[in-house]
């Protein structure tokens, strides 16, 4: 499942409601994003986004994270709008009978995400404001699991 | 044919969203960008580095090869960095 | 921070204290283990452990994973006693600035936490009660964290 | 010196902890695993695949070739099976 939303999300809640009644899953790994103030130099970080494309490229990245591991749930939650340092930005859980499914779907998910899903992070700060650069190591964290993909 | 702008693209090009009709002969996302750069100083300062501006063509992801034909909504961004 | 408890945690709750009030914080894993029914073999399972060894193995294996990686808070909670299919057996949350150490160290505190820390799970079911045994895929992933270790 | 037993080492053993005072020559795990299973059939079973014995010194994991000499709790238990 996945959401695009404005307000803040319960990450215990997300987990429980996920797992509530089954008995079957064996290991639920969940991240967070979170704004980080870099020493100050963040006051305020502003997520634009184009609706549609988001939802149907989170979609499409959820659907191959299910397509590459024995998931037996997944969530992706994202927001948008106006944070605060400290406030969540993104929230990912997946669950599988076994650890190691669910630890590498839920990377796979956060480095897909970081470099397909159609979100742009602006800051503000002491030194005024700008959009956040891509990170290099993002792409070659989501470059890193093509040679799998390929081999299927 | 709609198109989008988003993040610092809009900001340069000073438009969000506009609907364009590009002349017969533009067939890529790249033949698009070389004529957006024509219509005026902001455009050519938003695609100045259009090697690094992304492209979606109908809310998917497209390369700077992919015809646009039968597109009807084209969106231009830079790198996504959500997450 | 180390916990061995009877009782249950609060995933929600465990991940909100560990953030509470930082602004320096960008990624948080979390892992979740549960108790499978596997199709309805298992109705119970009773986790014995070693009072006094359990806790510092896992003081141990913390300490091992802030070393590895840059950590801004950890945490390991495991139950033992009398558990029931769904029910949570143990977390583990590592936060730090950027996901890849997370996720690196969550992993790698899980993989020794399976092989070193002293629980003994016995599951009972309609077949009868057994001594869960020990995988050998969980030997492996431990091992695959050696080099790293003997490379610093 | 204290032994301990945990999980289906315990069982078979039919004893969670004893003090106990091995003979001087029992310098290592492996000798104190030898020299308990001369000391019943209940021993001689927990311990038949020896090689599966984990063991720990004063709270800490100890191989087979382990000195004893001043240890004051030596446990013994299958490979652990938590998390």
């Amino acid at each position: 499942m996945i959401r695009v939303q404005q307000e803040d999300f319960d990450i215990g809640a997300e987990i429980a409601r996920l797992k509530a009644g089954r008995t079957d899953i064996g290991a639920i790994v969940s991240f967070t994003g979170t704004v980080r103030d870099r020493g100050g130099a963040v006051t305020e970080m502003t997520l634009e986004h184009y609706p549609g494309m988001t939802e149907a490229e989170l979609q499409r990245i959820e659907a191959e994270a299910c397509a590459r591991w024995p998931l037996q749930a997944s969530l992706i939650v994202h927001r948008y709008g106006a944070l605060k340092p400290g406030d969540n930005i993104v929230l990912v859980v997946t669950a599988s009978e076994h650890r190691d499914a669910a630890f590498e779907a839920a990377k796979f998910l956060m480095d897909y995400l970081k470099t397909r899903a159609p979100f742009w992070k602006r800051e503000s700060g002491p030194g005024g404001t700008r959009w956040v650069e891509a990170a290099e190591s993002d792409d070659a964290s989501a470059a890193a699991w093509k040679p799998k993909r390929a081999a299927e | 044919m709609r198109l989008l702008y988003f993040a610092w693209v809009k900001e340069k090009a000073g438009v969000a969203a506009e609907d364009i009709e590009p002349p017969e002969n533009v067939a890529t996302i790249a033949e698009l960008i070389v004529w957006l750069k024509t219509r005026g100083p902001e455009f050519a300062n938003a695609f100045a580095r259009s090697e690094v501006i992304r492209a979606a063509i109908d809310k998917s992801h497209a390369r700077h090869d992919a015809k646009i034909k039968g597109a009807r909504e084209i969106a231009f961004f830079p790198p996504v960095t959500g997450g």
